[in-house]
């Protein structure tokens, strides 16, 4: 199904479903409400049509600027071959998101990983444990406000703008200006040209 | 052992047994990331460190002596690391491989990577390359059994300051500290 | 013993199917249950995955694989990172098929952009990607019979690496993180005789490739050691958001490269080979399968690589990806290597998920161990085929 | 015996007897252990040792036994001592003990024990206990599963090892090795007991846990089963017993099947130089089985001996029982 199919099912199905949907690049995403969250999910795994069978992963995105984290779940489906973004606005302190381990079994570790990175309570997960960081790790990483030690400590003393392939200087390097190309040589049996460099430098 | 670390025994004896030990050097490859392929690669047909009597068959860090760190040591990790390496019977050298184990490597402003495997285990050699080339670890092996050979287990027991040699450096020992 | 008929039914065909295993109930004779660290460094769990076991006797009762020993953070440094110098960081995660982490990051900045890649470039980028993936699966077959205790193909698969890498060498100058690919188009163009040296190569992996058959495919005490073993059916791998060889082999044809062509795979014919009941064997077979496909589709980018650029005229000095967030899927050798890629039209993204195949693969492990013997762990594990530093990224 | 003609002092001959004996099972072993290296390393398209000794690396494993020596000798702290100590000796004394009873030539024996092979099988199942002892005394649990493994592959592959000897046994008349293999004048044993020689290789070979029979020191399973503590010179003897346990088999396999000393065509060479021979062959096949297969799952280990060998083993001594009247 298309996107817009998508979000139009998903609106006649339960109008209370969707808060709020976009679609970027060709790909749906659909804001849930809270209370509505497995009641979604368990419709998008079970309905013939949307037949979402593989959860693909599950992403956090911290806005401080609107205090609100953001948790995408995404969906694909092997059979249909479409995708969907449920994705859900919750409060950056204390905010918490009903599981959805018992609608996909794939959901326990990505939403354990998303805990302990943002630090989003997902009530109902059987086992919400620390899975990538050690036990004695306080902080949750990913979130805007943790910041890397080291590069406060120290600042990356390398390029700042690395800039496009060609300009870096590399010892031993023909300087490209000059237009010879020192690779060439493409397939054998298609045409023999050399290619020229149009890329003499950038602006 | 009791005789050999106490006593300054006499040159041919020293001889003998640093030869043993220069030619068997059974590895306990502690691969973690990308360096335990081109740890694996120098092991395997092309760049065969065996020939050079370097046995890669100890599995268990009791029958290993030297213990090659390749990669990313992280902080989680590190404590398995330290207990491996005290596992590992006395006369025993340790390679770090690649920049990831020298000093954390690419991963230098990460918040879970220890920088550098020397704050955790006293390192002989450090082969610097992300990831280095078989050839240089074959070179850090061959410096390392050139230093054993003429050493004396002696002053190695007393963790007498020694030069750390450093691969691909220049060829005298680098004076780390002035970095 | 209400106890013996239920161990018995829980795996046909597995292990002491005909014996009768009197296991003591609670009360008098209950023996007590051994927990086991196949630990953080282990001979053959590929890195530092830890599995920690609950044995009865021999047979595991429960299996919790414990991740994280190589979690080195790298969604939190692409933050800190622009989109050139992401590159050079996102190879190091599967480092068996780097160039295929790669291929993604460029891809979906370009898409994000609207660059136009010239055509030259994205075939040379499909003939590494694929020849990566067959680097990749040469490292598995090597590596699971090693497991299984059969030291040989380890050597032989590391031989025709050792080829591969030379080639791969010439072109981009890395072994194992090639650091090839620019948001846009390539560093380099290839060297001259690199296409009549991949032409040869090709022949010389495909005549190879029957030492492993003869020395694995056909080996009776393989055979013993994987069929029956480590059955995962194919709802359950998609449950568990399974993809690559694991998937295929339990009978579902998803490749992404077929459901949403990326690059020019659109203009090359492969098919999916899948396995029927989904068990080790089938696993280390269609793993085998997919090289000779990998070669089917260099062969094809041989005849149809075109001369011209391989970066588009006026690249930008630095790349500054309009805001907007979007999910791009690319079929890395182990699965779906997929990046998502939240922007707010800064150089630096604001936030970029991978979502990488191993760990989707390795959480699917509490399903498959339980109920089966110490050495058949050894023998699922190692048909996971999963890399970890992909799991814990 | 050749020595009794110079020497008529016992103590001499007992001496030049012992030492000959330690000088083969230091030898044979550090050889055998050597060949393993390099034709391994050969069938697996790389060199192998080629440094130590200057030439083709032939002093590899005296390099590490020198190694071994100078290792720092830990003793786990939970292991209860004296067992654990003791395990290596229990193992390789057997393998010593065998070699006392292997005759290598016309009069180039240690002792002809007219019960010699009934001793050999008895000494060669001693190792099971070595292997147990450290298995439990060193405190760990890989080399626990280790151990039991070991103990259970031993026991089951006994049986069979025995029920082909003793087909050997009947077709020669004799239970001396001597004896046995002076009967193989006209034709070896291996023609009529080929059955019998198949089932004693591979029982002999889940005797001494060689590949596809190493479930116990699985390594990567269980690392190095019940040696997964021991360091230094304890392990060394293991090795050495692993090693020698190949030769001492293999030579058991020659006197038994391949006619001892005798020779085939070429009479020039002279008699022990003909069983050497022959147990290098021996050896080698042991060692290519190891380059080609994966090893078995134990359940399967058992499955084969208790279902396929021991019925087989039967029914090669009823052959050899009907063979023995029909034709004497």
């Amino acid at each position: 199904m298309t996107p817009e199919e998508l979000v139009a099912h998903l609106q006649e199905v339960d109008a209370s479903f969707v808060e709020r949907s976009d679609i970027q690049f060709g790909q749906a995403s659909v804001w849930i409400p809270r209370d509505k969250w497995v009641a979604a999910g368990t419709h998008l795994k079970e309905c013939g049509r949307c037949k979402f069978d593989m959860f693909n992963f599950m992403a956090g995105v911290d806005w401080p600027d609107d205090n609100q984290i953001e948790v995408v779940a995404h969906l694909y489906s092997v059979r249909r071959q479409h995708h969907l973004n449920m994705k859900i606005r919750v409060a950056r302190d204390d905010g918490s998101v009903p599981t959805l381990s018992s609608v996909w079994r794939g959901a326990n570790w990505h939403e354990r990983e998303t805990w302990e990175l943002y630090g989003v309570v997902f009530e109902g997960h059987p086992h919400l444990v620390k899975l990538l960081l050690p036990e004695a790790f306080e902080g949750f990483p990913l979130r805007k406000d943790f910041l890397l030690m080291t590069r406060e400590a120290k600042e990356w003393e390398g390029r700042e703008e690395p800039g496009p392939p060609d300009s870096s200087p590399r010892p031993g390097r023909v300087p490209q200006s000059s237009g010879v190309s020192h690779a060439g040589g493409s397939g054998g049996s298609s045409a023999e040209a050399v290619a020229p460099r149009e890329n003499e430098g950038a602006p | 052992m009791g005789l050999v670390d106490k006593v300054d025994v006499p040159q041919p004896i020293k001889f003998v047994l640093n030869w043993g030990r220069k030619y068997s050097l059974w590895v306990m490859n502690f691969g973690l990331a990308c360096c335990a392929i081109e740890l694996i690669a120098a092991s395997t047909s092309r760049h065969d460190f065996i020939r050079l009597g370097v046995i890669p068959v100890a599995h268990g860090p009791r029958q290993a002596d030297l213990l090659v760190v390749a990669g990313t040591l992280t902080d989680k990790m590190a404590p398995a690391l330290k207990r491996v390496f005290e596992q590992i019977p006395e006369p025993k050298y340790v390679i770090s491989f690649g920049s990831c184990s020298n000093c954390g490597g690419p991963y230098w402003d990460s918040y879970s990577v220890t920088k550098g495997v020397d704050q955790i285990v006293p390192v002989d050699v450090y082969v610097p390359g992300c990831p280095p080339r078989p050839e240089a670890l074959l070179e850090g092996i061959l410096r390392l059994q050139q230093e054993i050979g003429n050493e004396s287990l002696k002053d190695r027991f007393e963790r007498a300051e020694r030069e750390p040699i450093v691969v691909g450096g220049s060829i005298g020992p680098v004076d780390l500290s002035s970095r | 013993m209400a106890m013996t008929e239920e161990r018995s039914a829980m795996f046909p065909g597995g292990p002491g199917e005909g014996m009768e295993i009197i296991v003591a109930g609670k009360g008098d004779l209950a023996t007590e249950e051994m927990v086991l660290n196949i630990g953080p460094q282990h001979p053959s769990t590929h890195g530092v995955l830890r599995v920690v076991i609950t044995l009865d006797g021999e047979l595991i009762t429960a299996a919790e694989p414990v991740i994280g020993y190589m979690h080195r953070g790298f969604e939190k440094l692409a933050e800190a990172r622009d989109y050139r110098q992401i590159i050079a960081l996102v190879n190091r995660h599967d480092w068996l098929s780097a160039f295929g982490n790669e291929v993604g990051v460029a891809l979906i900045v370009e898409k994000m952009l609207g660059l136009e890649v010239p055509p030259r470039a994205t075939w040379i980028r499909m003939l590494m990607a694929e020849w990566n993936r067959i680097l990749n699966h040469l490292m598995f077959l090597g590596s699971y019979g090693l497991e299984l205790g059969a030291m040989t193909p380890m050597f032989y698969a590391f031989r025709e690496r050792e080829e591969i890498q030379a080639l791969m060498e010439a072109a981009t100058g890395g072994r194992l993180h090639f650091t090839y690919c620019r948001p846009g188009g390539l560093k380099d163009d290839l060297p001259k005789g690199f296409l009549q040296h991949s032409q040869k190569l090709v022949k010389l992996t495909r005549h190879r490739l029957l030492d492993y058959a003869g020395l694995l495919l056909g080996n009776e005490i393989f055979k013993k050691r994987t069929v029956g073993v480590g059955v995962l059916p194919g709802d359950v791998a998609k449950d568990y958001g399974v993809t690559g060889p694991i998937l295929q082999a339990s009978g579902v044809a998803e490749d992404s490269r077929l459901t949403e062509p990326y690059l020019f795979y659109d203009q090359v014919e492969f098919d999916v080979p899948t396995g029927s009941n989904g068990d080790s064997f089938d696993r280390f077979h269609v793993l085998y399968q997919r090289i000779e496909q990998s070669l089917r589709i260099i062969e094809q980018i041989h005849d149809k690589i075109p001369a011209g650029p391989i970066i588009p005229g006026k690249m930008p000095k630095t790349i500054k990806v309009p805001e907007g967030n979007y999910y791009l899927r690319t079929e890395n050798s182990l699965g779906e290597c997929g990046y998502y890629l939240v922007s707010t039209g800064d150089k630096r993204p604001w936030r970029m998920k991978m979502r990488t195949p191993s760990f989707n693969n390795v959480s699917m492990i509490p399903y498959l161990l339980p109920g089966i013997l110490v050495p058949d762990l050894i023998a699922v594990l190692g048909s996971v085929f999963f890399v970890v530093g992909d799991v814990d990224r | 015996m050749i020595l009794e003609r110079y020497f008529s002092n016992v103590w001499a001959l007992f001496g030049l007897k012992l030492g000959a004996v330690l000088i083969f099972f230091l030898t044979a072993p550090l050889v055998i252990g050597y060949v393993e290296h390099k034709v391994l390393a050969h069938m697996q398209a790389r060199l192998g040792p080629m440094e130590a000794g200057r030439f083709h690396g032939w002093a590899q494993l005296i390099a590490d036994g020198v190694k071994f020596i100078q290792k720092e000798d830990i003793t786990p702290s939970a292991a209860d001592k004296w067992v654990f100590v003791m395990a290596p000796i229990l193992v390789i004394v057997p393998v010593i003990l065998i070699f006392v009873v292997i005759p290598f030539g016309p009069g180039y024996w240690a002792v002809n024990l007219d019960l010699g092979l009934f001793f050999a099988l008895a000494i060669s199942a001693i190792g099971v206990i070595g292997m147990l002892m450290a298995g439990w005394a060193s405190a760990n649990k890989f080399s626990l599963i280790g151990a039991i493994r070991g103990a259970a592959q031993l026991i089951a592959y006994e049986l069979p090892l025995v029920l082909a000897a003793a087909a050997v046994a009947m077709q020669a008349g004799t239970l001396s090795l001597v004896g046995i293999v002076e009967a193989q004048t006209s034709y070896w044993y291996v023609l009529p007991q080929f059955v019998g020689f198949g089932i004693f290789v591979t029982a002999s070979l889940a005797e001494l846990s060689r590949p596809p029979f190493d479930m116990p020191i699985a390594d990567s399973e269980i690392i190095f089963g019940h040696m997964t503590e021991y360091t230094g010179i304890k392990f060394g003897l293991f090795l050495l017993s692993e090693y020698a346990g190949i030769v001492a088999l293999s030579g058991l396999a020659t006197v038994m099947y391949l006619g001892g000393w005798h020779s085939i065509l070429i009479p020039g060479i002279p008699a022990p130089l003909w069983t050497l021979a022959k147990i290098g062959a021996i050896s080698f096949l042991v060692i290519w089985l190891r380059a080609t297969y994966p090893r078995l799952r134990e359940d399967q280990l058992q499955k084969m001996a208790w279902k396929y060998l021991i019925p087989f083993a039967l029914i090669n001594i009823l052959l050899t029982g009907v063979f023995k009247v029909v034709f004497k």
